[in-house]
Protein backbone atom coordinates (compact mmCIF):
# COMPACT_ATOMS: atom_id res chain seq x y z
CA UNK A 1 0.00 0.00 0.00
CA UNK A 2 1.23 3.33 -0.80
CA UNK A 3 2.15 6.50 1.42
CA UNK A 4 -0.40 9.01 -0.18
CA UNK A 5 -3.68 9.52 2.09
CA UNK A 6 -6.39 7.81 1.00
CA UNK A 7 -8.87 9.34 -0.22
CA UNK A 8 -12.71 8.29 0.84
CA UNK A 9 -15.20 7.57 -2.02
CA UNK A 10 -18.08 6.86 -0.64
CA UNK A 11 -21.43 9.39 0.80
CA UNK A 12 -24.55 8.43 2.06
CA UNK A 13 -27.75 8.97 -0.26
CA UNK A 14 -27.68 9.95 -3.70
CA UNK A 15 -25.24 12.42 -5.15
CA UNK A 16 -26.93 15.70 -5.87
CA UNK A 17 -26.70 17.51 -9.26
CA UNK A 18 -26.39 20.81 -7.21
CA UNK A 19 -23.04 18.65 -5.83
CA UNK A 20 -21.64 17.53 -9.21
CA UNK A 21 -22.42 21.64 -10.46
CA UNK A 22 -19.72 22.39 -7.58
CA UNK A 23 -17.52 20.24 -8.70
CA UNK A 24 -17.52 21.04 -12.22
CA UNK A 25 -17.15 24.98 -11.02
CA UNK A 26 -14.06 23.93 -8.69
CA UNK A 27 -11.76 23.46 -11.78
CA UNK A 28 -13.01 27.01 -13.55
CA UNK A 29 -9.37 27.50 -12.17
CA UNK A 30 -7.48 25.03 -13.16
CA UNK A 31 -7.12 26.79 -16.98
CA UNK A 32 -4.87 23.78 -18.34
CA UNK A 33 -7.68 21.83 -18.26
CA UNK A 34 -9.57 21.49 -21.74
CA UNK A 35 -11.50 18.54 -21.66
CA UNK A 36 -14.01 16.99 -18.98
CA UNK A 37 -15.35 13.84 -18.78
CA UNK A 38 -18.30 12.83 -16.68
CA UNK A 39 -20.00 9.63 -15.72
CA UNK A 40 -22.96 9.06 -13.87
CA UNK A 41 -24.63 5.88 -12.65
CA UNK A 42 -28.47 6.17 -12.52
CA UNK A 43 -30.98 3.64 -10.38
CA UNK A 44 -33.17 1.98 -12.96
CA UNK A 45 -36.69 1.34 -11.79
CA UNK A 46 -36.21 -2.26 -13.99
CA UNK A 47 -39.15 -4.47 -13.54
CA UNK A 48 -38.47 -8.30 -13.08
CA UNK A 49 -40.54 -10.96 -12.79
CA UNK A 50 -43.56 -8.36 -12.86
CA UNK A 51 -41.99 -6.51 -9.67
CA UNK A 52 -40.66 -3.15 -10.07
CA UNK A 53 -37.39 -2.09 -8.27
CA UNK A 54 -37.90 1.06 -6.30
CA UNK A 55 -34.88 1.81 -4.97
CA UNK A 56 -30.77 -0.10 -4.23
CA UNK A 57 -29.41 -0.34 -1.16
CA UNK A 58 -25.71 -0.33 -1.11
CA UNK A 59 -23.29 -1.97 1.11
CA UNK A 60 -19.59 -1.88 0.93
CA UNK A 61 -16.64 -3.27 2.29
CA UNK A 62 -15.62 0.44 2.84
CA UNK A 63 -11.43 -0.68 4.18
CA UNK A 64 -11.01 -2.81 0.86
CA UNK A 65 -12.58 -0.59 -1.30
CA UNK A 66 -11.09 2.12 -0.55
CA UNK A 67 -7.71 0.48 -0.96
CA UNK A 68 -8.66 -0.63 -4.16
CA UNK A 69 -10.07 2.47 -5.06
CA UNK A 70 -6.50 4.19 -4.58
CA UNK A 71 -4.93 1.29 -6.48
CA UNK A 72 -7.02 2.24 -9.36
CA UNK A 73 -6.31 5.97 -8.78
CA UNK A 74 -2.45 5.33 -8.72
CA UNK A 75 -2.83 3.13 -12.38
CA UNK A 76 -4.96 5.38 -13.84
CA UNK A 77 -2.86 8.53 -13.20
CA UNK A 78 0.23 6.20 -14.49
CA UNK A 79 -1.56 5.34 -17.60
CA UNK A 80 -3.21 8.71 -18.62
CA UNK A 81 -1.99 12.61 -18.14
CA UNK A 82 -5.20 13.91 -16.45
CA UNK A 83 -5.26 17.21 -14.06
CA UNK A 84 -7.87 15.61 -12.23
CA UNK A 85 -10.11 12.65 -10.69
CA UNK A 86 -12.76 12.51 -8.79
CA UNK A 87 -15.09 9.50 -8.01
CA UNK A 88 -17.93 9.50 -5.59
CA UNK A 89 -20.37 6.49 -4.78
CA UNK A 90 -23.21 6.23 -2.49
CA UNK A 91 -24.01 3.81 -0.04
CA UNK A 92 -27.63 3.36 1.63
CA UNK A 93 -31.01 3.20 0.08
CA UNK A 94 -30.93 5.01 -3.93
CA UNK A 95 -34.09 4.94 -5.52
CA UNK A 96 -34.62 4.67 -8.80
CA UNK A 97 -34.14 7.85 -10.50
CA UNK A 98 -31.49 9.10 -8.89
CA UNK A 99 -27.37 9.12 -9.44
CA UNK A 100 -25.47 6.69 -7.14
CA UNK A 101 -22.12 6.62 -9.33
CA UNK A 102 -20.09 9.96 -10.23
CA UNK A 103 -16.70 10.24 -11.94
CA UNK A 104 -15.18 13.22 -13.39
CA UNK A 105 -11.95 13.29 -15.17
CA UNK A 106 -10.09 15.90 -16.69
CA UNK A 107 -7.07 16.30 -18.79
CA UNK A 108 -5.27 19.17 -21.52
CA UNK A 109 -6.70 17.19 -24.39
CA UNK A 110 -10.17 15.75 -24.48
CA UNK A 111 -8.57 12.03 -25.38
CA UNK A 112 -7.45 10.94 -21.87
CA UNK A 113 -9.77 12.71 -19.92
CA UNK A 114 -12.76 9.91 -21.55
CA UNK A 115 -10.79 7.15 -21.96
CA UNK A 116 -9.56 7.26 -18.31
CA UNK A 117 -12.91 7.70 -17.18
CA UNK A 118 -14.75 4.89 -19.48
CA UNK A 119 -11.55 2.68 -17.57
CA UNK A 120 -12.36 4.19 -14.47
CA UNK A 121 -15.73 2.56 -14.37
CA UNK A 122 -14.89 -0.42 -15.60
CA UNK A 123 -12.59 -1.04 -13.19
CA UNK A 124 -15.15 0.33 -10.46
CA UNK A 125 -17.99 -2.44 -11.51
CA UNK A 126 -15.58 -5.21 -11.45
CA UNK A 127 -12.29 -4.46 -8.81
CA UNK A 128 -15.09 -2.31 -5.98
CA UNK A 129 -16.32 -4.31 -3.04
CA UNK A 130 -20.11 -3.03 -2.81
CA UNK A 131 -23.10 -4.78 -3.11
CA UNK A 132 -26.39 -3.60 -4.67
CA UNK A 133 -29.88 -5.04 -2.75
CA UNK A 134 -32.22 -4.29 -5.34
CA UNK A 135 -35.75 -3.03 -3.31
CA UNK A 136 -38.97 -3.88 -4.88
CA UNK A 137 -41.82 -1.84 -4.23
CA UNK A 138 -43.93 -5.07 -2.67
CA UNK A 139 -40.58 -4.76 -0.27
CA UNK A 140 -39.15 -8.25 -1.10
CA UNK A 141 -35.56 -7.67 -2.37
CA UNK A 142 -33.20 -9.39 -5.09
CA UNK A 143 -28.97 -9.15 -4.64
CA UNK A 144 -28.05 -7.23 -7.57
CA UNK A 145 -25.09 -8.67 -10.01
CA UNK A 146 -22.78 -6.61 -12.54
CA UNK A 147 -22.58 -8.35 -15.92
CA UNK B 1 -7.55 -21.08 17.04
CA UNK B 2 -10.10 -18.18 16.78
CA UNK B 3 -10.95 -15.97 13.63
CA UNK B 4 -13.31 -13.61 12.91
CA UNK B 5 -16.14 -13.35 9.92
CA UNK B 6 -17.52 -11.11 8.50
CA UNK B 7 -19.68 -11.36 5.55
CA UNK B 8 -21.14 -8.97 3.08
CA UNK B 9 -23.94 -8.93 0.22
CA UNK B 10 -26.35 -12.27 -0.21
CA UNK B 11 -23.77 -14.28 1.92
CA UNK B 12 -24.51 -12.14 5.00
CA UNK B 13 -28.45 -13.01 4.60
CA UNK B 14 -27.09 -16.89 5.51
CA UNK B 15 -23.70 -16.06 7.53
CA UNK B 16 -24.16 -13.54 10.20
CA UNK B 17 -20.72 -11.99 11.37
CA UNK B 18 -19.35 -14.13 14.13
CA UNK B 19 -16.31 -15.17 15.83
CA UNK B 20 -15.43 -19.18 15.27
CA UNK B 21 -13.06 -21.67 15.79
CA UNK B 22 -11.48 -23.03 13.19
CA UNK B 23 -8.91 -26.37 13.07
CA UNK B 24 -7.21 -24.63 9.67
CA UNK B 25 -3.62 -23.43 9.05
CA UNK B 26 -3.79 -21.47 5.81
CA UNK B 27 -6.99 -20.36 3.66
CA UNK B 28 -7.32 -23.13 1.53
CA UNK B 29 -8.36 -25.01 4.31
CA UNK B 30 -10.49 -22.28 5.92
CA UNK B 31 -12.50 -22.32 2.81
CA UNK B 32 -12.85 -26.14 3.14
CA UNK B 33 -14.18 -25.48 6.70
CA UNK B 34 -16.05 -22.98 5.73
CA UNK B 35 -18.22 -25.26 3.20
CA UNK B 36 -18.64 -27.56 5.95
CA UNK B 37 -20.06 -25.47 8.34
CA UNK B 38 -22.11 -23.52 5.93
CA UNK B 39 -23.07 -26.12 3.56
CA UNK B 40 -25.11 -23.41 1.45
CA UNK B 41 -21.30 -21.65 0.86
CA UNK B 42 -20.65 -24.33 -1.39
CA UNK B 43 -22.46 -23.56 -4.70
CA UNK B 44 -21.93 -19.58 -4.19
CA UNK B 45 -19.56 -17.64 -6.39
CA UNK B 46 -17.82 -16.04 -3.38
CA UNK B 47 -14.02 -14.29 -2.78
CA UNK B 48 -12.70 -14.33 0.86
CA UNK B 49 -10.41 -11.18 2.12
CA UNK B 50 -7.88 -12.28 4.91
CA UNK B 51 -7.10 -8.70 6.98
CA UNK B 52 -8.47 -6.39 3.94
CA UNK B 53 -6.60 -7.98 1.23
CA UNK B 54 -8.15 -10.62 -1.46
CA UNK B 55 -7.18 -14.16 -0.92
CA UNK B 56 -5.54 -14.69 -4.24
CA UNK B 57 -3.40 -17.65 -3.53
CA UNK B 58 -3.65 -19.22 0.01
CA UNK B 59 -2.77 -17.37 3.11
CA UNK B 60 -1.22 -18.55 6.54
CA UNK B 61 -4.04 -17.92 9.19
CA UNK B 62 -2.72 -16.43 12.15
CA UNK B 63 -5.35 -16.19 15.60
CA UNK B 64 -7.82 -13.50 15.62
CA UNK B 65 -7.35 -12.84 12.21
CA UNK B 66 -10.26 -11.24 9.91
CA UNK B 67 -11.93 -13.18 7.07
CA UNK B 68 -14.41 -11.67 4.74
CA UNK B 69 -16.61 -13.82 2.91
CA UNK B 70 -17.61 -11.68 -0.11
CA UNK B 71 -20.23 -12.56 -2.93
CA UNK B 72 -19.41 -10.94 -6.50
CA UNK B 73 -19.54 -7.23 -6.67
CA UNK B 74 -21.98 -5.31 -8.03
CA UNK B 75 -21.55 -1.54 -7.46
CA UNK B 76 -21.79 1.39 -9.59
CA UNK C 1 -33.39 17.15 -45.17
CA UNK C 2 -35.35 15.43 -42.31
CA UNK C 3 -38.99 17.23 -41.45
CA UNK C 4 -37.84 17.14 -38.11
CA UNK C 5 -37.80 20.38 -35.45
CA UNK C 6 -34.38 21.29 -35.97
CA UNK C 7 -33.28 21.91 -32.19
CA UNK C 8 -30.52 25.15 -31.14
CA UNK C 9 -27.67 24.04 -29.77
CA UNK C 10 -26.21 27.61 -29.46
CA UNK C 11 -25.61 29.18 -26.07
CA UNK C 12 -24.86 33.02 -25.74
CA UNK C 13 -21.67 33.04 -23.29
CA UNK C 14 -20.58 30.38 -21.21
CA UNK C 15 -22.28 27.44 -20.48
CA UNK C 16 -23.50 27.77 -16.23
CA UNK C 17 -22.35 24.60 -13.94
CA UNK C 18 -25.85 25.14 -12.52
CA UNK C 19 -27.44 24.84 -16.26
CA UNK C 20 -25.27 21.43 -16.07
CA UNK C 21 -27.07 20.46 -12.58
CA UNK C 22 -30.50 21.47 -13.95
CA UNK C 23 -29.92 19.54 -17.50
CA UNK C 24 -29.07 16.33 -14.86
CA UNK C 25 -31.91 16.57 -12.56
CA UNK C 26 -34.35 16.98 -15.65
CA UNK C 27 -33.68 12.89 -16.37
CA UNK C 28 -34.52 11.72 -12.51
CA UNK C 29 -38.22 10.93 -13.65
CA UNK C 30 -36.11 9.16 -17.01
CA UNK C 31 -36.19 6.13 -14.25
CA UNK C 32 -35.83 3.78 -17.65
CA UNK C 33 -31.71 5.48 -17.58
CA UNK C 34 -28.69 3.28 -16.22
CA UNK C 35 -25.71 5.97 -17.08
CA UNK C 36 -25.24 9.62 -18.39
CA UNK C 37 -22.04 10.59 -20.40
CA UNK C 38 -21.29 13.89 -20.10
CA UNK C 39 -18.63 15.52 -22.05
CA UNK C 40 -17.17 19.18 -21.32
CA UNK C 41 -14.85 21.92 -23.33
CA UNK C 42 -13.15 23.84 -21.34
CA UNK C 43 -10.79 27.06 -22.75
CA UNK C 44 -7.95 26.86 -22.05
CA UNK C 45 -5.56 29.23 -20.78
CA UNK C 46 -2.68 28.17 -23.59
CA UNK C 47 0.82 30.18 -23.90
CA UNK C 48 1.88 30.63 -27.35
CA UNK C 49 5.01 32.29 -28.64
CA UNK C 50 5.05 34.01 -24.93
CA UNK C 51 1.42 35.45 -25.05
CA UNK C 52 -1.60 33.97 -22.81
CA UNK C 53 -4.96 33.39 -23.79
CA UNK C 54 -7.37 34.86 -22.22
CA UNK C 55 -10.16 34.19 -23.97
CA UNK C 56 -11.73 32.49 -27.31
CA UNK C 57 -14.45 34.55 -29.07
CA UNK C 58 -16.76 31.60 -31.50
CA UNK C 59 -18.83 32.33 -33.95
CA UNK C 60 -20.60 29.70 -36.53
CA UNK C 61 -22.70 29.47 -39.51
CA UNK C 62 -25.27 28.71 -37.32
CA UNK C 63 -27.86 27.45 -39.70
CA UNK C 64 -25.55 25.11 -41.31
CA UNK C 65 -24.60 24.25 -38.50
CA UNK C 66 -27.61 23.51 -37.25
CA UNK C 67 -28.78 21.37 -40.29
CA UNK C 68 -25.03 19.28 -39.78
CA UNK C 69 -25.97 19.12 -36.23
CA UNK C 70 -29.35 17.06 -37.15
CA UNK C 71 -27.87 15.17 -38.96
CA UNK C 72 -25.06 13.90 -36.08
CA UNK C 73 -28.00 13.62 -34.12
CA UNK C 74 -30.08 11.03 -36.65
CA UNK C 75 -27.15 9.26 -37.51
CA UNK C 76 -26.57 8.59 -33.37
CA UNK C 77 -29.67 7.65 -32.71
CA UNK C 78 -30.00 5.38 -35.83
CA UNK C 79 -26.37 3.49 -34.00
CA UNK C 80 -26.65 3.48 -30.21
CA UNK C 81 -29.68 2.71 -28.25
CA UNK C 82 -29.81 6.32 -26.07
CA UNK C 83 -32.92 7.84 -24.00
CA UNK C 84 -31.49 11.48 -24.84
CA UNK C 85 -28.82 12.93 -26.30
CA UNK C 86 -28.35 16.86 -25.46
CA UNK C 87 -25.92 19.15 -26.87
CA UNK C 88 -24.45 22.89 -26.28
CA UNK C 89 -22.39 25.03 -27.64
CA UNK C 90 -21.35 28.73 -27.06
CA UNK C 91 -21.19 31.79 -29.05
CA UNK C 92 -18.98 34.65 -28.24
CA UNK C 93 -16.41 35.54 -25.63
CA UNK C 94 -15.65 32.72 -23.34
CA UNK C 95 -13.06 33.30 -20.93
CA UNK C 96 -10.23 30.91 -19.60
CA UNK C 97 -11.56 28.75 -17.49
CA UNK C 98 -15.18 28.55 -18.51
CA UNK C 99 -17.59 25.99 -20.72
CA UNK C 100 -17.99 26.29 -24.18
CA UNK C 101 -19.39 22.84 -25.15
CA UNK C 102 -21.63 20.35 -23.21
CA UNK C 103 -22.45 16.83 -24.92
CA UNK C 104 -25.09 14.74 -22.87
CA UNK C 105 -26.36 11.22 -23.52
CA UNK C 106 -27.68 9.00 -21.42
CA UNK C 107 -28.89 5.11 -22.11
CA UNK C 108 -30.10 1.99 -19.97
CA UNK C 109 -26.56 0.30 -19.80
CA UNK C 110 -23.48 2.60 -19.65
CA UNK C 111 -21.32 1.97 -22.41
CA UNK C 112 -24.35 2.97 -25.53
CA UNK C 113 -23.87 6.73 -23.29
CA UNK C 114 -20.24 6.45 -23.64
CA UNK C 115 -19.28 5.60 -27.24
CA UNK C 116 -22.32 7.92 -28.50
CA UNK C 117 -20.72 10.93 -26.12
CA UNK C 118 -17.17 10.15 -27.53
CA UNK C 119 -18.42 9.82 -30.94
CA UNK C 120 -20.43 13.56 -30.91
CA UNK C 121 -17.57 15.48 -29.46
CA UNK C 122 -15.32 14.03 -32.78
CA UNK C 123 -18.36 14.87 -34.97
CA UNK C 124 -18.62 18.14 -33.47
CA UNK C 125 -15.30 19.00 -33.89
CA UNK C 126 -14.55 17.96 -37.74
CA UNK C 127 -18.12 18.84 -39.31
CA UNK C 128 -19.64 21.65 -37.42
CA UNK C 129 -18.51 25.18 -38.95
CA UNK C 130 -17.85 26.99 -35.59
CA UNK C 131 -14.43 28.88 -35.52
CA UNK C 132 -12.74 29.93 -32.22
CA UNK C 133 -10.58 32.96 -32.10
CA UNK C 134 -8.18 32.61 -29.27
CA UNK C 135 -7.76 36.02 -27.64
CA UNK C 136 -4.47 37.38 -26.00
CA UNK C 137 -4.21 39.19 -22.76
CA UNK C 138 -2.98 41.87 -24.99
CA UNK C 139 -5.55 42.00 -27.16
CA UNK C 140 -4.04 40.61 -30.41
CA UNK C 141 -5.71 37.09 -31.44
CA UNK C 142 -5.05 34.23 -33.29
CA UNK C 143 -7.36 31.51 -35.26
CA UNK C 144 -7.77 28.32 -33.58
CA UNK C 145 -7.15 25.27 -35.84
CA UNK C 146 -8.47 21.42 -34.13
CA UNK C 147 -5.96 18.92 -34.73
CA UNK D 1 -25.09 37.15 -62.30
CA UNK D 2 -25.04 38.15 -58.83
CA UNK D 3 -24.22 36.40 -56.12
CA UNK D 4 -23.61 37.08 -52.32
CA UNK D 5 -20.33 36.56 -50.47
CA UNK D 6 -20.56 35.54 -46.90
CA UNK D 7 -17.41 34.50 -45.44
CA UNK D 8 -16.41 32.98 -41.61
CA UNK D 9 -13.61 33.05 -39.14
CA UNK D 10 -9.96 34.28 -40.71
CA UNK D 11 -11.27 34.41 -44.05
CA UNK D 12 -13.77 37.31 -42.85
CA UNK D 13 -10.95 39.36 -41.86
CA UNK D 14 -9.76 38.95 -45.70
CA UNK D 15 -12.76 39.13 -47.30
CA UNK D 16 -15.86 41.22 -46.19
CA UNK D 17 -19.32 40.09 -46.81
CA UNK D 18 -20.30 41.71 -50.17
CA UNK D 19 -22.41 40.62 -53.70
CA UNK D 20 -20.40 40.67 -56.34
CA UNK D 21 -20.75 40.51 -60.32
CA UNK D 22 -19.24 36.90 -61.80
CA UNK D 23 -18.79 34.82 -64.67
CA UNK D 24 -19.51 31.33 -63.58
CA UNK D 25 -22.04 29.12 -64.10
CA UNK D 26 -21.02 26.49 -61.81
CA UNK D 27 -18.87 26.54 -57.89
CA UNK D 28 -16.10 25.19 -59.87
CA UNK D 29 -15.60 28.08 -61.90
CA UNK D 30 -16.42 30.12 -59.31
CA UNK D 31 -14.25 29.36 -57.24
CA UNK D 32 -11.19 30.06 -60.36
CA UNK D 33 -13.25 33.70 -60.23
CA UNK D 34 -12.90 34.43 -56.24
CA UNK D 35 -9.00 33.19 -55.99
CA UNK D 36 -8.46 35.70 -58.80
CA UNK D 37 -10.71 38.76 -57.06
CA UNK D 38 -9.12 37.49 -53.79
CA UNK D 39 -5.48 35.88 -54.37
CA UNK D 40 -5.05 35.56 -50.65
CA UNK D 41 -7.58 33.07 -50.94
CA UNK D 42 -5.46 30.81 -53.25
CA UNK D 43 -3.12 29.67 -50.49
CA UNK D 44 -5.59 28.81 -47.65
CA UNK D 45 -7.81 25.91 -46.83
CA UNK D 46 -11.23 26.76 -47.22
CA UNK D 47 -14.36 24.80 -48.00
CA UNK D 48 -17.69 26.23 -50.24
CA UNK D 49 -21.09 26.29 -49.26
CA UNK D 50 -23.88 27.06 -51.24
CA UNK D 51 -26.92 28.39 -50.60
CA UNK D 52 -26.08 26.74 -46.80
CA UNK D 53 -25.20 22.99 -48.22
CA UNK D 54 -21.37 22.40 -48.62
CA UNK D 55 -20.39 22.18 -52.06
CA UNK D 56 -18.85 18.77 -52.33
CA UNK D 57 -18.35 18.18 -56.19
CA UNK D 58 -18.97 21.30 -58.51
CA UNK D 59 -22.47 22.65 -58.32
CA UNK D 60 -24.72 24.81 -60.68
CA UNK D 61 -25.28 28.69 -59.82
CA UNK D 62 -27.91 30.63 -60.18
CA UNK D 63 -28.55 34.43 -59.92
CA UNK D 64 -28.71 35.56 -55.98
CA UNK D 65 -26.77 32.11 -54.91
CA UNK D 66 -25.35 32.62 -51.10
CA UNK D 67 -21.88 31.50 -51.65
CA UNK D 68 -19.73 30.82 -47.84
CA UNK D 69 -16.69 30.98 -47.69
CA UNK D 70 -15.81 28.54 -44.72
CA UNK D 71 -11.91 28.18 -43.24
CA UNK D 72 -11.19 24.85 -41.18
CA UNK D 73 -13.45 24.68 -37.99
CA UNK D 74 -12.31 24.63 -34.90
CA UNK D 75 -15.19 24.42 -32.44
CA UNK D 76 -15.46 22.85 -29.61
Amino acid sequence: MSDKKIKNIFVNGPIAPEFIAKSISNHSSKTGIGGHSIFMGQVRKDEIDGKTVSAIDYTAFEELALDKMQDIREAIFNKYPLSCMHVHHSLGTIYAGEICLFVFTSSKHRKPAIDACDEIVERIKSALPIWGKEIFADDTHRWKENQ
Amino acid sequence: MEIELVTFGKISELIPNQKIEVEASNTDELQTNLEQLFPNLASMKYKLALNKDIVQSTQELRNNDIIAIMPPFSGG
